[in-house]
């Protein structure tokens, strides 16, 4: 379905990754490649470090062993900051929206990186500010046409549904234009129709502008049809990693995820 | 005598800088100049030229009203093509059907979702040479063998003016007002489609007429949602608009036409009843929420009382403004009945509020009513100027500047129903009081018991449909020994109801099913058979049976036409199974889907 | 009701982005601040209703919008706004005094740098601390100024009273005053200082909503409303803390200065004590945390109430019988009072009353 | 031998000795914090209330014993009340809301206080006499030559018995573990079936009374009047170095502001030039503290769950 993907190169690498709390093993020796371009899926069962996993991935947590590589640049420890300027994208588990913020402001500061301007320069709104208030607005507006969220605009997020915060906040980490998104149970809790929208936004974001996706989700029909590479977890451990097909017929995945989960 | 191309040039060169068009796109409303238009549409033209279209080819245009489309239409037709309008949600099966029927060689498309649905047919219409897309976004990775984006396809108008500067108007001087100017299908509630040609005169010499009789300026403010591939539309829309030159504003999506209609506050507006009707009951549980006892007795003294000057001041200018009816001069509504209790609220709140008749095969306007027709709904007032109206045995009949040509590649048909004497027979049941039209009925919805009694399930539908906690109603009957109804419950102003009795509910799905609605509901049903047996008399039809349903009637399945009018025979299809439960004994239905799994139980009520 | 929005099209993003997006808000806006504050109370207003109410509360105000930009709009709490105050007053005192050429306006704009400064400095824990710890820096700033006021006469040009009377010196409003009708007597005066305090608060307003309508502010709010989120999704949380600091403590600076200069008329470090800094905080809770109008409306009543106590008092049982102990007393019960029924019912304060009823005003006659 | 060595012991001790009392003052605070998130900024005014309470009843003439109970009894249905008028109302709000209902109870607190009883200044007599004790004469055998206020024993000793006390029956009363569960995690606790409603009102209760005491110690180290609302500032980095929730961290912050006061009087003041740099002194230790400890010595970091 994806033809960059068939030219194998990864655009991030995970080095034997370890993590743990307090002592407490949250991922063991995770090694895996996202390739650029891709849709990857991790699946696991739940507390399967699928979750931690990504905040390694985007510097929230410090692994205490490996390494990140994202585009040819090593990291031994990745900060949240770095990963977004370097172009890693963000949705959470458990929506991680701006509550106080309207849909449009949510989404909007997804695109601070794009403002320059000083804080005094905004305090005078001068022309600089009010172009690059202008320019974000019009991209904002995009997504906004795109996720078809024109009819929340100025709604404040908080007053919103669940499956429409989850959309405003894949709104948001598009704004920021990211070269891979990483998308916590982007369709968890949702009904049918929710789940199918979601699913189109997700590919078509991932098609048309050849964003790499890395999701985590527990609905294996959406994963076997949206996703190019699936990596399966379990108790922190890898399990299983390939395509979805192989990842099905794979002994270990069949009993330690299939079997227990739902 | 003009047609829509010389229209189009008129205002190019006398009031070009008036804004001839607004949409609202990312938050913002953008406009259009007469001379924008203007030269959009030349450009679109050459560009038609450059890739070979014809005179008398047909130009299929499918999508929502955006710009875009008006562009497209004004093209084709400036070349002497024939523009086809379609929706822009129909199903591929449908569209295979239109575009072999009406043989277009062009086919103008909105955006991927139209794309989508044609690309897997696209193959197997050999005559479609060329498909236009407008909008960009996520067409990159489609194989563009046989498409082409309206940006390149503007480069090749561009290239192609150059060489021939004076093509577009030479041709489109060739332009008569006899010549074909749309292929309209008519969306029949029996299902099959039949293409209606109708000339530029059609809609322009009937046009004027109505823009004479009703006094409509050109500097109307107009809200347009509905999409034009209904003949009502393309004549309250889009001829008229090219008639006077006034102002047409288009929303920015399905879900933002209330708003948007606030935000333009429309001098003139042409709609449904179902949109009439969806803002009237939303306006009456807004009442009921505010729990005010003063308001909710100014709202019911409305209807009766009628306006006092504080009411005006102090609630219903205000309740106006909220839906942007304030400044409204002409409001129209057609394509089918809206029930007395709505229409007369909108009349007192001070809504110039006409209902309008016209087929598909009239250009889409045969009578207006006038304000002697006020008192009734179904009165639909006298004949256009230059219109013709006859009774043939109960049979609503008309002749005139509005009959079409005939159906495309249908002589059949045509000659059914046009007589030789050029009378044109619309279907509709009706008589003439004076010389005002009375609509009584559509012929193919009386329905027979198997008893052999006529009776007319619009009417009971109608009655039923009065009632804001209502949204649509199915009375069966047909060959059956009583009547039945479908009932779907509204689901925003029952919500509200709920609501105020402390009710706990998830959805639509889930307060169908409530028995604290059933109540309600059947309180209505049974309200409106005593009512029937007061005017009828004992032996006279009653719902003997209802169900609420657990979801909304599905446009996409059929089950009613774009214009939302119910389709009997796809419903009782669709339903076979809850109707033959509503004619046993049982009270409850289980729905399931397709894995077998309970979606909800419906309650079968008993009058 | 009065509100009518149909037929009102919204035609480029810069027009939706307006300080006020609705033309009845425009509106009364400009006739309030034209007519009625530049013009009917300029001219009609007694010299009492200048300096004992007017101008205090607008200064208050200021001093409030500031902690508001902080608390209300960045969630970092402080008790050090009077300390902050206190650098912004002893900062333009000794910038008018050193040096003549001075001009009052950039006084107080160099008097907000530098309490801005000090802003920063005290804001630095914020980057490693988080919550409640961090109102100790906020308070060590207010000890601070409290003790090295008191400490340093220097900055009190060795004055034995330890309080300066202001203006004893000449100063200039702005270039070639002398050459305008307006002379020095007229800027010393009450309607003098009410104008150059209302002048300089509006400009402040103006400057404040500016930032909240851009990225600044919605970076304060990203950082405000989840922290990690901000993080991640590229804003620098360190960063727009510190900025967020120094925006507050520059607005509490002028507010200090204006304290000094244009309400009490001398410089007194006593009065920036921690008590002030509470007052100003309650004025933040009970106007409305994060909003601009609310500020104001906070600062006028917790301001105005004691005011509003006496002069009934005076009123009904005769002048100066409720003795300043009890309307002291009464006004603290009936604000402390006030502060919690609001936390409980009505966390957004006044400004959230005002909105609701705003927006019942909007969609009336209907209640949503 | 550093022969400024005794003095600086003397500085110290001292120091330790008002340490104790800020220590009472701050398990104040971590109770109410622990069981239910508020941060009490009202315990100055519940200390003051107190005092004054006390004191007002003693000038007329009222047995010291029936004043200290009467005021005990006030005290502790003032906790309840506050508890059941102001916090439970915002159970479960930000934190930042319900420190400032504290500190609007407070600002409140203040004006009935003072509009109850009078804002004048009173003196109370604990009948601890406050004469120096001359270490030397009396524990020759250590021979440091210190003086220390016997007030400050007497104090202490009060204050310390106080903090075992409560120590003891927040470790192994029943009441205790609940408490210590609710400040684990609210739901837990109540799905166990622990009331924490009335935990709160205990904690609340309880908070009363040491506000009692510390108001009467204090009260009489420095007369009865408004200044003693600054035991709330007293407090503050005392538990902010300890760590919001831990009673041991409280105590040890006690000490540690306590010493550093005293000894930063004395030996940085004329660095400073100026006096008084006590009170931003004992901020800037806890600052110190806190940006080694960002959440106090004893206060446990939490990971944040995303």
């Amino acid at each position: 379905m994806n033809t960059s993907t068939d030219s194998k190169n990864p655009i991030l690498v995970l080095d034997n990754i370890n993590l743990s709390f307090k002592g407490v093993k949250a991922i063991t020796d995770i090694s895996f490649n996202v390739y650029e371009g891709e849709i990857c899926a991790v699946i696991g069962p739940n507390g399967a470090g699928k979750s931690s996993m990504l905040n390694v991935i985007n510097g929230v947590y410090i692994p205490q062993e490996g390494t990140i590589t994202f585009e040819g640049k090593q990291f031994k420890k990745m900060k949240p900051g770095t990963a977004a300027s370097m172009g890693i994208g963000r949705t959470f588990q458990n929506i991680a929206l701006f509550a106080g913020m309207s849909t449009l402001d949510n989404i909007m500061t997804g695109r601070n990186s794009f403002h320059k301007a000083t804080f005094w320069e905004t305090a005078l709104n001068v022309g600089r500010v009010r172009s690059e208030e202008l320019a974000s607005r019009e991209e904002v507006e995009k997504i906004i046409e795109f996720l078809g969220l024109q009819s929340i605009r100025k709604t404040p997020v908080s007053s919103l549904p669940y499956g429409l915060q989850k959309r405003v906040e894949l709104g948001r980490a598009l704004a920021a234009q990211p070269k891979m998104l990483l998308l916590d149970e982007p369709m968890a809790g949702m009904t049918m129709e929710e789940k199918l929208d979601m699913s189109c936004f997700i590919q078509e974001v991932n098609r048309n502008l050849g964003t790499t996706v890395v999701l985590i989700e527990h609905d294996m029909s959406v994963v076997m049809d949206v996703s190019d590479h699936v990596v399966v977890m379990d108790y922190g451990k890898k399990i299983g990693d390939g395509t979805p097909e192989e990842v099905m017929n794979n002994q270990d995945v069949i009993d330690a995820y299939l079997g227990v989960s739902h | 005598m003009e047609t829509f191309p010389s229209l189009l040039q008129q205002y190019a060169t006398q009031s070009g800088n008036r804004t001839a068009l607004r949409m609202k796109r990312h938050g913002i409303w953008n406009s259009y100049t007469w001379n924008d238009v203007a030269s959009e549409v030349q450009k679109l033209a050459c560009g038609f030229a450059a890739t070979g279209l014809k005179p008398g080819d047909k130009v299929a245009v499918i999508g929502n009203n955006v710009p875009p489309l008006f562009f497209s239409i004004l093209a084709a037709q400036s070349l002497g093509a024939i523009p086809v309008p379609m929706h822009a949600d129909s199903t591929t099966s449908e569209l295979k059907g239109l575009l072999e029927n009406c043989e277009a060689r062009f086919a103008v498309l909105q955006d991927q979702q139209q794309v989508d649905a044609l690309y897997e047919v696209i193959k197997e219409l050999p005559m479609l040479t060329e498909v236009i897309y407008f909008d960009e976004r996520g067409m990159r990775e489609y194989d563009h063998t046989h498409l082409k984006s309206y940006i390149e396809f503007e480069e090749l108008g561009e290239q192609f003016a150059k060489e021939h500067p004076s093509f577009i108007s030479e041709v489109s001087s060739k332009v008569t007002p006899d010549s074909e100017a749309f292929i309209v299908y008519t969306a029949g509630t029996s299902g099959t489609c039949r293409g209606a040609v109708l000339t530029h005169s059609n809609f322009l010499a009937t046009g004027q007429a109505f823009v004479d009789q009703e006094g409509i300026s050109e500097n109307e403010e107009v809200y347009a949602y509905l999409p034009l591939s209904y003949a009502s539309t393309l004549f309250f829309v889009y001829a008229l608009w090219m008639i006077k030159g006034y102002t047409i504003n288009c929303p920015e999506s399905n879900e933002t036409i209330l708003t948007d209609m606030r935000e333009v506050g429309p001098t003139m507006f042409y709609g449904p009843p179902h949109f009439y009707k969806a803002v009237y009951s939303q306006i009456q549980s807004r009442t009921e929420n505010t729990k005010s006892s003063l308001l909710q007795k100014y709202m019911s003294s409305l209807a009766t009382q009628g306006r006092s000057w504080l009411g005006d001041k102090l609630v219903f200018n205000q309740i106006k403004d909220l839906y942007g009816l304030s400044r409204i001069k002409h409001a129209y509504v057609g394509g089918d009945v809206l029930s007395e209790e709505v229409f007369k609220f909108y009349l007192a709140l001070g809504v110039n509020l006409r209902a309008t008749y016209g087929t598909a095969e009239s250009a889409g306007c045969i009578s207006v009513q006038d304000a002697q027709d006020t008192n009734a709904e179904t009165m639909v007032g006298a004949p256009l100027p230059g219109v013709e109206v006859k009774v043939d045995n109960k049979e609503i009949c008309f002749k005139g500047t509005n009959a079409f040509k005939g159906y495309y590649r249908d002589e059949a048909q045509g000659n059914l129903v046009v007589s030789a004497d050029g009378w044109v027979k619309t279907g509709d049941i009706g008589d003439m009081v004076g010389n005002h039209i009375h609509v009584v009925e559509r012929s193919d919805c009386v329905s027979k018991f198997s008893t052999g009694v006529e009776f007319l399930p619009k009417q009971i539908e109608n009655a039923l449909k009065a009632s804001t906690y209502i949204q649509d109603v199915v009375v069966i009957g047909e060959q059956r020994e009583h009547m039945a109804a479908l009932i779907v419950i509204d689901a925003e102003t029952v919500g509200g109801w709920a609501e105020r009795q402390q009710m706990q509910f998830t959805g639509l799905r889930d307060l169908a099913t409530k028995d604290e609605v059933t109540d309600l509901i059947s309180a209505k049903v049974n309200e409106v058979n005593s009512c029937m047996e007061h005017i009828g008399g004992a032996n006279c039809p009653q719902v003997k049976r209802h169900t609420i349903l657990h979801t909304e009637l599905n446009a996409s399945l059929g089950e009613m036409t774009r214009s939302r009018k119910i389709r009997r025979d796809i419903i009782a299809n669709n339903y076979k199974a809850l109707i033959d439960a509503l004619y046993s004994v049982v009270d409850k239905y289980d729905v399931t889907d397709t894995n077998g799994d309970l979606v909800a139980q419906l309650r079968l009520q008993t009058a | 009701m009065y509100y009518r929005e149909a037929g009102r099209l919204v035609k480029s993003f810069a027009a939706d982005r307006r300080m006020l997006p609705l033309m009845e808000d425009r509106f009364v806006t400009t006739l309030f601040v034209v007519v009625v504050m530049y013009g009917l109370v300029t001219w009609l207003a007694s010299d009492y209703i200048f300096s004992a109410i007017l101008i205090p509360m607008m200064v208050l105000g200021v001093a409030t919008l500031g902690l508001n930009i902080a608390t209300g709009y960045t969630g970092q709490l402080s008790l050090g706004t009077a300390g902050f105050m206190c650098f912004g007053a002893f900062a333009a005192f000794n910038l008018i005094f050193r040096l003549d050429w001075m001009y009052i306006p950039l006084a107080f704009f160099l008097a907000g740098l530098i309490a801005g400064l000090m802003g920063i400095i005290f804001g630095l824990p914020a980057l490693r601390i988080k919550g409640f710890y961090l109102i100790v820096s906020t308070l060590a700033a207010q000890f601070f100024a409290e003790w090295v006021f008191n400490a340093y006469p220097w900055f009190l040009n060795y004055t034995s009273s330890g309080v300066v009377n202001l203006p004893p010196f000449h100063y200039k409003v702005f270039p070639f005053q002398e050459l305008t009708p307006l002379n020095d007597a007229f800027w010393h005066s009450s309607r003098g200082r009410y104008l150059i305090t209302l002048t300089i608060t509006i400009a402040l307003i103006v400057a404040c909503k500016n930032m909240v309508r851009s990225s600044t502010g919605r970076n304060w709010m990203a950082v405000r409303d989840m922290d990690i989120a901000a993080n991640v999704i590229g804003i620098s949380v360190a960063k727009t803390k510190l900025m967020a600091f120094f925006v507050s403590t520059f607005y509490c600076g002028v507010a200090g200065a204006m304290y000094s200069y244009c309400y009490i008329g001398n410089l007194d470090f006593m009065i920036f004590n921690l008590r002030r800094s509470f007052l100003v905080m309650f004025m933040v809770i009970v106007g409305g945390l994060g909003s601009i109008l609310g500020s104001f409306l906070g600062a006028i009543f917790v301001y105005g109430w004691p005011i509003l106590v006496t002069r009934l008092g005076d009123a009904i049982f005769g002048g100066g019988t409720l003795d300043t102990a009890f309307v002291e007393n009464n006004s603290k019960i009936v604000v402390g009072t006030i502060i919690i029924v609001l936390l409980i019912r009505e966390p957004g304060g006044f400004a959230a009353l005002w909105n609701t009823s705003k927006q019942k005003l909007r969609v009336w006659p209907f209640s949503k | 031998m550093w022969e400024g060595l005794p003095f600086f012991l003397e500085v110290l001790v001292g120091g330790l000795l008002s340490g104790v009392m800020y220590s009472l003052v701050a398990i104040g605070f971590v109770l109410i914090y622990k069981s239910s998130g508020v941060f009490n900024f009202a315990q100055g005014t519940m200390l003051l209330f107190a005092a004054l309470t006390f004191v007002s009843m003693t000038e007329r003439q009222v047995n010291f014993w029936v004043a200290f109970s009467i005021t005990l009894v006030m005290m502790v249905i003032m906790g309840i009340i506050i508890e059941r008028t102001v916090m439970r109302p915002l159970a479960n709000q930000s934190l930042l809301s319900l420190f400032m209902a504290t500190v609007g109870l407070n600002y409140f607190l203040e004006g009935l206080a003072q509009g109850v009883w009078d804002s004048a200044v009173h003196g109370v007599d604990l009948g601890i006499s406050n004469d120096p004790i001359f270490l030397i004469e009396k524990f020759p055998i250590l021979g440091l030559d210190i003086i220390i206020s016997q007030f400050d024993i007497a104090a202490a000793l009060i204050a310390g018995s106080m903090i075992l006390g409560l120590t003891l029956f927040f470790q192994y009363t029943r009441t205790g573990l609940s408490l210590r569960a609710v400040s684990d995690d609210h739901m837990a606790a109540m799905a166990v079936g622990i009331p924490l409603s009335r935990i709160w009102a205990i904690v609340w209760a309880v908070t009363g009374v040491i506000c009692l005491i510390a108001g009467l110690l204090w009260g009489d180290r420095v007369s009865v009047s408004f200044t003693l609302t600054a035991a709330v500032l007293k407090g503050l980095p005392v538990i902010l170095i300890g760590g919001l929730t831990s009673i041991p961290g409280a105590i040890v912050g006690g000490l540690i502001i306590g010493a550093s006061e005293k000894l930063g009087e004395i030996y940085l003041a004329e660095i400073f030039g100026g006096q008084g740099i006590e009170h931003w002194w004992a901020y800037t230790t806890a600052l110190i503290f806190l940006m080694i400890r960002p959440t106090g010595i004893f206060g446990e970091k939490e990971i944040e769950r995303v």
